[in-house]
């Protein structure tokens, strides 16, 4: 029966109670109490079931190495599973809900599985449900998924707000307890920047609850002094409620700051910390002893207990026993005895101690018996009394001691993760039975360097007074290495010392237990992993580390074996007969306690995932109704329908506007990279398949672009402004690409050469005006004269429209008559709106990226991501036209060469026009010919303008095919036949472009 | 110049468009350097760093470019006879106006929004008055210009301005400023 | 996270504002090569477990080009130095031998 | 070997399981053998059992450097599919696909293959056109997948946000007979039945030498002595480039790391796997509960198994906006594994210049989906001393010849 003290508690305000709800009953607990202290304050012992067997769970410790204890906590778009009750401030109106069971908490049906946990033995999965086979898909996996799984997962969209902060510090000080404030205090004022993280809502950690028993006040003024020398000094930044979860390579570290007690909304941050010299203060965490039935509520490690005593006013239980094997322990129970609580035994599993602390308590009246055990607890959901026995032998019942709660303690591990996440390794310490931080092996930094000292408790060091007497030993040792000449810091050691005998290493207790009884210790209580299991992993050949874990689950649940992997590795080489560091440890991985997938998403979610890149024409373009397509990182205008038109309608209707009138297409993403230096012609020959330093100044001149595998990966027109300077266009998803890779040769191969680039994609504006119609339009504007002579095909001019300066090239993608207007990107919304206004007599429209794609493919135009897909070279697309047979060198050129790239079997470009003209061949379908394909459909459409199907495809040795009709496999039943033609459907003469 | 909305613990201004030079030298020959020298500014800026005359900012990109801006409308004709004599060299000045958009962060907490999104030690010893920062903040590239530790303009490729200024308004919300607990 | 050092902007630039460009120092081969040169050119890599000379590019700044010698194994980085270099220079390799005494130095 | 079932199981539960044998008998290493398998993951296992199964050679070791299924077995997102695009791809993959379906009965051995169906997401116009391409490849090489619309995506997968904004889900192409398994009992299974067959699994045994005379393979020189033989087949992922170092010659690979990540486990949400290449994340939901996350592979080499946390953020932002209802879930666990990755993102299947000496390597990021097929054709290629169907289009010498494979072909969006 866990109950309320009348008074103390020093992190709760008695005076603000706040209502909260658990599994609907309406409860109430105090401003500052944990959900877990609340819970206990409310005698709701039994919290959870464990994940295989369905076991009672209670409530095992204070803090986040929580194995039992996880809640769904919150509502709606704030609901959350899994969360350790022992981390969670209790806040108003909160509602916590157990977790996995059903029906109820009390009365969960799956507990059968603990009835029949005999026959669900560690990796029992791996040898059944494997006939019949389908069953497992329908039946069995089913039923284990509905039956796994802790919390539910929420069903609303996260309503909280996330963020990633950059901070970087000379020195970082993770963990805040004594080790970690004297550090601060010995580093300061040396001229490095220092931050503190502790994870706390206040520092000082385990100390200032010590220094309540027996020792004199002196703690509360040492604290208050420490506090005033760190906030005083300038270069100490500290930071509460931030755990630090993760080290990386180079000092980088990440810590989850999660503001519960602010009293804005959770505020919840990662901190990207880049860290020159970590120091490692992260305490260590209590073990508990593996006895039979040790998994039931009311077992509490001993100095948890002390914690919701003296923090938060909590009893367990008004009859409680303690089973140790350290005198540390004993100031549980002494705390107790002193507000009048029963202690009817303790157990201590040594064979004797002289420590002061045994006397203090045999002097309130406690029995104290030595070489003694638990030997089995009785009660259903609840401990109800203990069976003492010897530690040797294999545990027969002594005495049975009525008790309403447990207290274990099986001595302290090191909380060594962090050093372990970049590189750090352990050392076994035998006599004390746990890992700790190796000095020979630590995490490097970039220069090889040790970046991360421990110190403390994580260091294997305990006592106050030790880590008074090391630490700024070891701060001025550090600031000595880091060639940090100041003064040396030294402090006087207000603690007594009192030297802690070596306590024996105690795992798994009796050490002769039965097997019945290795049946009944629990060593990882959320995974239900039992002394039995590892006997079995080691049986069945899994002798390994690594092997036992993931064979038994040991470790692997959301406390990832905090309070676990120091007593499985202890049985698991008691089994194997082999001495502990012989055995090695499983790896420690980020993140040290878990964090939210949102976190890790930061601000960049919802409106700020992937940034969307508009063109200046996007205003024009949402006011149109157009519908929008993600082109890199791009939208653009994929066609702009009215009214209620379908799809087909607008594209026709597009298209038909660019064959007979005007249309518009805003091409503003198209890559413009500007080639400026007297070797840029030479620098471009190299560059694109064709020659380009041939070009007159005023020309355009299209260009391919393959890479040295002789894959064609971009294409554009090149245009040259003067002798010295060319402007070439690349395609929009391809302009960043191109423009590092025409940087790239320069900077790392032909650095000799004199040509200078600069991508001037944003710069300009362009605008297609495509269609018969196109010159007229242009010529309502008085200053141009547009006729062929003044601007024949594939030239250029700059002259000025109204007052607006435009570069227009006569250039066609679409096979009609038509300009594209290069235009500052200032301006471009203002010239669209006077090309719109002109182009009102001439029927203009607007056209999107799809109906371009029926244009050009009407023409058997290529688009680089269409008909190539990275394995395609130019003499596939039937491009040797634009290889040039003249220029000694250039990119691709000896790929050509290699005897694959000229097989007869390569896939050639052509036409396709199905025999029946209605039927469009589906997108990327083969070519099929005696069941085996033999090619591809790159683009197929309808053409509004030739009134029939077309389509572009590779298809093996096509060239030598056109004529003949190939097999288009659409489904397992049907096919469509088509004609192999020459892949330009529309004005091959190219008498309109040209005109 | 119009503030960004919404009750932010600094004030982001859009300022959009300001007169700038891409500008790459050539340290084969001294003629480009020199054009820069005789036109704009006699001592180039160091590494990381801008230098600042009557409205001309000269600020270090690369160790062969830098971004020239210009503030005031007098001294147009001024660059485009550099912008003549640059393109007679074997260097580059090419007029790169239209391709950014900039924004004037103002207060004393500026510096702690680009904490937000920007990996550089942005502690506020390590910045100088005369610093010029290319980086990346967020997904995107920034330019970083320090008018002083509590004014900085910062640009953006003009296609992220939405991006650049819906960023602003999640990241300067009141209650999400950076402190220190003790 | 790796952070390395940019010899261009004399600055630690944090990963995430670069992109690595694979082995350094590869000779390009052209259309006079061998089919077997042109295949080690392309595609035969070291990526030896040990120390190995890479090619960075500071994309998010400068935007040149650098080499870095780094060990694969523990991602210590040995210093960076220019793109220009055709193969590691003398300084660089006396960094290395300092901290690692087994290094057999560059091989092409 | 003491045949798993449910009545063993019943038995076994009355005498406090004593009964069980050790799953593969430990073994230290002969003097010779007449093949050796370097690599003790699923690869070599698997080469080894069907060396055993098909072709009826015992006289075999697969020597391990750490423990079995420690390598990239034990690190990977255990997702198998066979919806590649080009047909050698198909041909191995679906091999693959097909054995994993009785791939538990084999073995004796429950690998838990759970045939959930594996949903490949369209969110551009472009990638639509590449997937309903891929599709009908699929389709003509007999592999069963379809393409289907998003309402049909959003009856699979409820917690899918599927009209963006970003990138709206276009469609999706979608095999219903891929899948997951548990990657663990896959090496486990395997090891088991080698190990009945009499093939000595030898773990902690490093290779650190490769013994040759005049160009023909000899035997090898591991922590554990010499061993000779007359064939060696390199299967070593992640430690390619190495052992071949010993061996003499190198290889078209780059070792980079290859994170992944688990959520809490928690309550069914999602059955299928969903892969998002247009933002670049993969998720699928375990037995146990928690959500597997995979990524793209780091961006630089690295043999430390640990990555960098930028391609964990990626990751996770991706699939934050995919699945907006994962947000509050929390991050589990972390890891990397070694990959090796080719030129074309295809493996290696091939002999070597050793006369002798095989290697099977460069899985990259897909290796787990690929362990029955590819031991099955090593197994044919040692054997026959001559790659078979399903190996010669993956021999080294292609990338000299220029006849890529190329997985990564419907590459990012241009037009």
């Amino acid at each position: 029966m866990s109950s309320r003290l009348p008074q103390e508690g020093s992190r709760i305000n008695r005076e603000k109670t706040v209502d909260f709800r658990f599994n609907g009953k309406n409860l109430k607990g105090f401003h500052g109490d944990t959900v877990a202290s609340a819970l206990l304050a409310n005698n709701e012992m039994l919290v959870a079931r464990s994940f295989k067997y369905h076991r009672p769970r209670g409530i095992l410790t204070a803090g986040e190495e929580e194995p039992n204890a996880l809640m769904g906590i919150g509502e709606g778009p704030f609901f959350e599973p899994n969360i350790r009750a022992t981390e969670v401030k209790l806040k108003q109106n909160m509602n916590v809900a157990s977790q996995n069971h059903w029906p109820s908490l009390r009365f969960d049906f799956l507990s059968i599985n603990n009835v029949f946990s005999r026959f669900f033995a560690a990796g029992f999965y791996y040898k059944t449900f494997m006939w019949p086979r389908a069953a497992w898909k329908f039946l069995f996996e089913p039923m284990i998924r509905r039956a796994s799984g802790l919390g539910k997962a929420p069903r609303e969209y996260d309503e909280e707000h996330y963020e990633h902060i950059y901070h970087h510090t000379d020195v970082l000080i993770i963990g805040g307890g004594l080790a970690g404030i004297t550090a601060a205090k010995a580093l300061r004022d040396r001229g490095l920047s220092i931050m503190l993280c502790e994870k706390d809502c206040v520092i000082g950690g385990r100390y200032l609850e010590d220094s309540k028993v027996g020792e004199k006040d002196g703690y509360k003024k040492f604290h208050e002094k420490s506090i005033g020398i760190l906030r005083k000094s300038n270069d100490v930044s500290i930071k509460l409620n931030t755990t630090v979860t993760g080290i990386f390579d180079h000092g980088f570290v990440l810590a989850y700051e999660e503001n519960q007690c602010s009293n804005t909304a959770t505020k919840k941050a990662l901190w990207k910390i880049r860290a020159k010299t970590m120091i490692l203060c992260t305490g260590a965490i209590e073990r508990p002893i593996v006895f039979p039935d040790n998994d039931l509520p009311g077992i509490m490690l001993a100095t948890s207990v002390r914690d919701y005593l003296q923090k938060y006013g909590v009893l367990l239980g008004d009859r409680l026993v303690l089973t140790t094997n350290n005198d540390y322990a004993y100031k549980t129970v002494i705390e107790l005895k002193h507000r009048g609580i029963d202690i009817p035994v303790v157990l201590d599993v040594r064979d004797s101690s002289e420590n002061p602390i045994i006397k203090e308590a045999e002097a309130l009246g406690i029995r104290i018996l030595f070489g003694k055990c638990i030997g089995k607890v009785e009660g259903k959901r609840k401990a109800s009394a203990i069976g003492i026995c010897s530690v040797n032998g294999e545990g027969t019942i002594e005495e049975l001691i009525p008790c309403n709660a447990i207290a274990v303690s099986g001595g302290w591990t090191p909380n060594v993760n962090l050093w372990s996440h970049c590189g750090g390794k352990l050392l076994w310490d035998d006599e004390c039975g746990f890992y700790k931080p190796d000095p020979e092996n630590t995490p490097t930094g970039r220069e090889g360097e040790t970046n991360m000292l421990a110190l403390g408790a994580c260091a294997g060091v305990f006592s106050n007074y030790d880590i008074q007497e090391q630490v700024p030993r070891k701060i001025n040792q550090l600031a000595s290495r880091l060639k940090i000449k100041s003064k040396r810091y030294i402090e006087t050691n207000v603690f007594s010392n009192e030297p802690e005998k070596k306590t024996k290493p105690v795992f798994a207790l009796p050490y002769g237990a039965s097997k019945d009884k290795q049946k009944r210790m629990y060593i990882d209580f959320q995974n239900d992993v039992k002394v039995s299991d590892l006997q079995l992993a080691v049986q069945e050949g899994f002798e390994n580390v690594e092997h036992a874990k993931r064979y038994t689950t040991l470790g692997m649940a959301t406390d990832q074996g905090k309070t676990s992997n120091i007593n499985g590795i202890h049985v698991l080489s008691q089994n194997l007969g082999k001495p502990v560091d012989k055995i090695g440890h499983t790896t420690f991985r980020p993140p040290y306690k878990p964090i939210p997938l949102g976190l890790i998403a930061g601000q960049y979610a919802k409106k700020l995932f992937k940034p969307v890149r508009k063109t200046p024409i996007d205003k024009w373009n949402l006011l149109n109704n157009a519908i929008w397509e993600p082109v890199a990182d791009w939208r653009r205008a994929y066609a702009y329908p009215k009214g209620n038109e379908g799809l087909e309608e607008t594209l026709s209707r597009e298209v038909l506007s660019v064959r007979k009138n005007v249309g518009l297409l805003d091409s503003s993403t198209l890559g413009k990279i500007l080639v400026k230096g007297p070797d840029a012609g030479q620098f471009l020959d190299l560059i694109y398949t064709n020659m380009m330093s041939t070009l007159k100044a005023g020309k355009c001149r299209y260009g391919l672009m393959c890479n040295e595998a002789g894959f064609v990966f971009d294409d554009g027109v090149v245009a040259r402004l003067n002798d010295q300077s060319f402007l070439c266009h690349t395609t929009s998803g391809g302009a960043d690409r191109v423009y590092a890779w025409l940087e790239e040769w320069l900077q790392t191969e032909w650095h000799n050469l004199k040509v200078f680039i600069v991508n001037l994609t944003e710069q300009y504006s362009q605008i297609a005006v495509a269609g018969p119609k196109s010159r007229e339009l242009l010529q309502t504007f008085k200053s141009i004269d547009l006729s062929a002579e003044k601007l024949p095909f594939m030239n250029f001019i700059e002259t000025n429209i109204d007052d607006i300066w435009v570069r227009i090239y006569r250039i066609s993608f679409s096979g009609e008559l038509s300009y594209e207007l290069a235009v500052n990107s200032n301006q471009a919304e203002e010239l669209w709106n006077k090309l719109i206004k002109a182009g009102k007599k001439h029927k203009i429209q607007p056209y999107g990226t799809e109906a371009l794609h029926i244009l050009r493919a009407e023409k058997g135009f290529i688009v680089v991501g269409d008909e190539t897909d990275g394995t395609v070279t130019p003499h596939d697309l039937g491009m040797e036209w634009i290889v040039s047979k003249k220029k000694k060198d250039f990119i691709g050129k000896k790929a050509f060469s290699l005897p694959h790239l000229n097989s007869s079997i390569r896939k050639q470009l052509v036409g396709i026009l199905t025999l029946d003209t209605n039927k469009v061949l589906p997108d990327g379908c083969h070519a099929v010919e005696d069941g085996k394909a033999i090619g591809h459909v790159t683009s197929t459409y309808f053409s509004p303008t030739l009134k029939r199907s077309i389509a572009l495809g590779l298809i093996e040795n096509g060239k030598s095919r056109k004529g003949s009709t190939l097999e288009f496999e659409i489904s397992s039943k049907e096919s469509i036949f088509a004609k192999i033609v020459d892949p330009n459907f529309y004005d091959s003469e190219g008498t309109k472009q040209d005109g | 110049m119009d503030k960004i909305k919404g009750d932010t613990f600094v004030d982001v201004y859009l300022i959009g468009s300001i007169k700038s030079f891409n500008i790459r030298v050539d340290h084969r020959d001294k003629k480009s350097i020199n054009v820069i020298k005789k036109n704009i500014e006699e001592k180039l800026p160091s590494i990381q760093n801008a230098t600042e005359r009557n409205g001309l900012t000269l600020c270090w990109v690369s160790n062969d470019e830098y971004l020239l801006l210009n503030q005031k409308n007098e001294n147009d004709t001024l660059l485009k006879e550099f912008q003549k004599q640059m393109n007679l060299t074997t260097g580059v000045a090419e007029n790169t106006t239209d391709l950014r958009v900039w924004f004037l962060i103002k207060g004393n907490r500026a510096l702690d929004i680009l904490r937000k999104g920007v990996p550089l030690d942005l502690e506020k010893s390590k910045i100088l008055k005369s610093n010029f920062l290319r980086t990346r903040l967020g997904e995107i590239q920034i330019n970083i210009l320090f008018k002083s530790l509590d004014e900085i303009l910062v640009s953006v490729l003009r296609s992220h301005k939405d991006y650049m200024i819906e960023w602003f308004e999640v990241c300067t919300r009141r209650g999400t400023e950076i402190n220190f607990d003790l | 996270m790796l952070n390395i050092f940019c010899p261009i902007c004399q600055r630690d630039c944090d990963e995430t504002e670069l992109s690595c460009g694979g082995q350094a120092h590869l000779i390009r081969r052209d259309h006079a090569s061998s089919d077997k040169d042109f295949y080690e050119y392309l595609y035969e890599r070291k990526n030896d477990k040990g120390i190995i000379f890479e090619r960075w590019r500071h994309v998010y700044g400068c935007g040149k080009w650098f080499h870095t010698a780094r060990c694969t194994l523990t991602n210590q980085v040995f210093g960076s130095y220019s793109a220009k270099e055709v193969q590691p220079p003398k300084s660089i390799l006396a960094t290395i031998r300092r901290s690692r005494v087994d290094f057999k130095g560059w091989v092409k | 070997m003491k045949r798993y079932s449910l009545s063993s199981i019943f038995t076994e539960a009355f005498r406090d399981n004593l009964g069980w044998e050790k799953a593969w008998k430990k073994r230290q290493p002969k003097k010779e053998y007449q093949i050796i398998i370097v690599g003790g993951g699923g690869h070599g296992l698997a080469t080894a059992y069907y060396l055993a199964k098909n072709f009826n050679v015992t006289d075999i070791a697969v020597i391990e450097k750490g423990w079995i299924g420690g390598g990239n077995t034990g690190r990977n997102t255990t997702i198998i599919r066979s919806n590649y695009l080009q047909e050698s791809s198909i041909g191995i993959y679906e091999k693959s696909r097909s054995l994993y379906e009785t791939l538990s009965q084999d073995l004796n051995y429950n690998i838990m293959f759970s045939p959930r169906g594996v949903l490949m997401l369209c969110q551009t116009e472009h990638e639509l056109r590449a997937m309903k391409r891929t599709s009908h490849a699929n389709r003509i090489n007999g592999v069963d997948t379809k393409m289907i619309a998003p309402e049909e995506v959003k009856e699979l997968v409820p917690i899918i946000n599927i009209n963006g904004p970003r990138f709206p889900v276009l469609g999706a192409l979608w095999q219903p007979r891929g899948g997951t398994a548990r990657h663990d009992a896959v090496a486990w299974g395997y090891a088991r039945k080698c190990s009945d067959f009499g093939i000595d699994i030898i773990e902690q045994c490093e290779v650190i030498g490769v013994k040759k005379k005049r160009e023909k393979i000899v035997g090898v020189e591991t922590t554990k002595g010499n061993i000779k033989a007359k064939k060696v087949c390199f299967v070593a992922a992640g430690h390619s480039s190495v052992l071949a170092d010993l061996a003499g010659f190198r290889l078209p690979i780059e070792s980079v790391a290859l994170q992944a990540l688990v959520s809490e486990p928690i309550k069914p949400i999602i059955d299928c796997v969903v892969m998002a290449n247009t933002v670049h994340g993969y998720l699928s939901q375990s037995d146990k509960g928690e959500l597997v996350i995979g990524g793209g592979a780091d961006g630089y080499n690295n043999y430390s198994q640990r990555g960098s946390f930028l391609h964990i953020e990626e990751t996770v932002r991706a699939l934050v906006e995919t699945f907006p209802v994962i947000s509050r879930l929390r991050q589990l666990r972390q890891w990397g594994g070694i990959v090796d990755m080719t030129g074309d993102r295809s493996p290696i299947i091939s002999k070597t210049p050793v006369d002798g000496l095989y290697i099977n390597c460069g899985w990259g990021t897909g290796g787990f989906k690929a362990i029955p097929g590819s031991g099955w054709a090593t197994a044919e290629m040692i054997y026959n001393e001559q790659p078979g169907k399903l190996a010669s289009p993956f021999s080294i010498n292609r990338f000299s010849e220029g006849r890529l494979i190329d997985e990564s072909a419907a590459a990012a969006v241009a037009h």
